[in-house]
């Protein structure tokens, strides 16, 4: 306790402790009664009370700076303490106990339809770059689904492809098979399957070249290297060629 | 009844029957709530002991009390008139010698033990209720935090997707690719409108007198990728309008549909 | 175990529950750790809490009960308590300390005497039928009583009396248990505590066998169904009965 950062105002009730101490007959244990009154009045009262107003209601011949000390004694160490604030009195949590009282939770959200697009397209035909997405899906991406994706950690940047300007290659992480039950990439369902569903219908399917999706690098990626995947990284180069 | 009614009842009623006798009985009317009660505070007012009750005793007191209540003009619920009638049956039985009863009739003893048990069981009620109304209670006796802290509820999202979801969306996206190529929309080319501007001005030299804009359009290039005919004409006429607006160029045409004249504007003429 | 008719689980929370008695792990000073969450918790949170929910908070591993024990033990003869009422724990100002508050704390209203005495006996003689009240108060049960001990929340309709008419039985809440700072219904003070408070004529008191109450269904009790309990219901019941 005596260790840590005190505000003045502790300071000054230090000193009044040590005076108690030297003048001998005032240093004398406070009442157990006063004690015990002043510990339910802080507790119960409803509001911080300052040493004046507790003295009041405890009554005349109560040394009410012996009983404050005595009861933030008691409680020094404990789970809640007493402390001094804006001049009154009043009983709270320990600050190291602050994440007791602080809960988290986890609303089920939608993934919104571009994102979903978006992550389809890269489950599929990873690796592939920013540019290649917007190639396949006919638009230009925006900004927010691959920010999302790459912030749930469904997706994430894997390599970089050996071309002019050697743009990042993107796929989908164990986070991704995770959610969607998925032991690996080879278990997305291929052509027929999506077909079999009834997802595809049979001229687009005739019309359409599937990918099957590996984990392995492409011949033309070159796999990213330690220390080169720094989100704030990819946060910047997202940047560059967003709209 | 109303909340004082009750109050002064509570408080009074013990001091006032030691006191007062009948009068507290009488003040009692409201606050009772039938003769059981009654009855076991006659017993008590008189110090009877409930265990050793003589129903004789209590008929007594209890018919006095019915008589005076009537003597002021009170009005007696109809339970109390009915007690009273029982307890005078009850009552004449006990000091008759034992009649000859049917069967199925209780025997007058019974029906003053079963009293007495009644009056013993609303005793170790009210004796029940006393217990708890004095045990420490919540918000009158003890109290709770009076400054609780809060916990600060943080919402976070947990996005969700389906596979079903997920494979319906590409494959929509495919087909989407799919029907882009099968109908592809051919851009409708045009001569552009800065090339008919460089060609208006370059032209503009040799316009000092009236000539029609058909003959100052550059004639159409071949080949299939090359602007349509009208396009020339479209594109010269809108450059030629700017060049009016900038004062570089007037325009005439003698009534609608009417052929189209366009000249440079001489250097010393305002614009018409 | 084959002769055995109980559920194989209970059976192995018994035997686990056995193995610690025996080693004495579970008479363990709790951690401190564990000792000052439950008491922030408990008594800077200024909810009751039950001992499920403390667990959950303070994470597994760690002996609940233990913890609760300690933190009693702390707090008594303090100003400031650590009770279970209810089901639940609390901290609460001592009651010995009740007239402290006498001057802030608005006087609660008093229930009047006959919805006292109609509490007690649905507290003493629960499973209960409105007939069985009356003939135990030896008067017809104004409904104001039942209304207002319903609408405060200290008793709830429990189930049916297998008997003709099927009659609704009464017992009494959480909440009542709360008010009274009890830890629950075998709690309720017994003809010995009645006769020793000088509250019943010890002739009364031997010639009277005082109820145990229970919060178990009564062999001639039907619980009643989820969705039988619609106070609209209840009300209109008790209308029926009523002057």
């Amino acid at each position: 306790m005596s260790a840590e950062k005190e505000p003045p105002l502790a300071d000054a009730m230090r000193r009044i402790e040590d005076a108690f101490r030297e003048s001998g007959e005032r240093a004398r244990e406070p009442s157990a009664d006063a004690v015990r009154a002043a510990e339910a009045l802080l507790f119960a009262g409803g509001e911080p009370l300052t040493a004046k107003a507790l003295a009041e209601k405890l009554g005349p011949g109560v040394d009410i700076a012996a009983v404050l000390m005595k009861l933030k004694g008691d409680y020094a160490g404990r789970g809640v303490q007493l402390i001094e604030a804006g001049g009154a009195w009043r009983f709270q949590s320990a600050p190291d106990l602050a994440g007791l009282f602080a809960e988290t939770r986890a609303i089920p959200r939608k993934l919104p339809k571009a994102a979903m697009e978006t992550l389809a397209v890269i489950a599929y035909h990873q690796p592939v770059t920013r540019a290649e997405i917007e190639e396949i899906r006919g638009v230009s991406l925006s900004r927010g689904s691959m920010e999302l994706l790459l912030e749930i950690g469904w997706i994430r940047p894997r390599g970089r492809r050996r071309t002019p300007g050697r743009p990042l290659t993107f796929g989908t992480t164990d986070a991704f098979l995770g959610q969607f039950g998925l032991p690996s990439l080879e278990a997305l369902p291929g052509k027929d399957d999506l077909k079999a569903l009834g997802l595809l219908d049979p001229r687009a399917a005739a019309a359409l070249e599937i990918p099957r999706p590996g984990a392995e690098p492409a011949s033309d990626e070159e796999p990213l290297e330690i220390g080169d995947d720094n989100p704030e990284f990819f946060r910047d180069h997202l940047d560059e060629h967003g709209e | 009844m109303t909340e004082s009614d009750h109050d002064t009842i509570d408080v009074d009623l013990a001091a006032a029957e030691e006191a007062e006798g009948r009068d507290a009985l009488l003040l009692a009317l409201d606050a009772f709530e039938g003769p059981l009660a009654l009855l076991l505070d006659l017993a008590r007012a008189k110090k009877i002991d409930i265990a050793k009750l003589s129903v004789a005793e209590i008929a007594d007191q209890y018919l006095a009390f019915i008589a005076d209540a009537h003597a002021q003009n009170m009005e007696l619920a109809s339970d109390y008139l009915v007690m009273a009638a029982w307890l005078a049956l009850l009552k004449s039985r006990l000091l008759l010698p034992k009649p000859h009863l049917p069967e199925d009739e209780p025997d007058q003893q019974q029906l003053a033990d079963a009293l007495k048990l009644k009056l013993m069981r609303l005793e170790l009620a009210r004796a029940a209720a006393k217990r708890l109304d004095a045990m420490p209670q919540l918000n009158r006796d003890v109290f709770l935090n009076g400054m609780p802290r809060p916990t600060v509820l943080t919402k976070t999202a947990a996005w969700t997707a389906e596979l079903y979801h997920l494979l319906g969306a590409y494959c929509a996206e495919r087909a989407k690719s799919v029907r882009r190529r099968a109908y592809r929309t051919f851009a409708r080319r045009a001569f552009p409108l800065e090339s008919a501007r460089r060609k208006l001005e370059q032209a503009l030299v040799n316009l000092r007198d009236w000539q029609t804009i058909n003959a100052v359009a550059p004639a159409s290039e071949a080949g299939p990728d090359a602007p349509p005919v009208e396009s020339y004409l479209a594109s010269t006429f809108g450059a030629a309008l700017e060049l009016a607006r900038e004062g570089k160029m007037d325009l005439r045409q003698a009534e609608a549909f009417a052929p189209l004249f366009v000249r440079a504007r001489p250097a010393s003429e305002p614009a018409p």
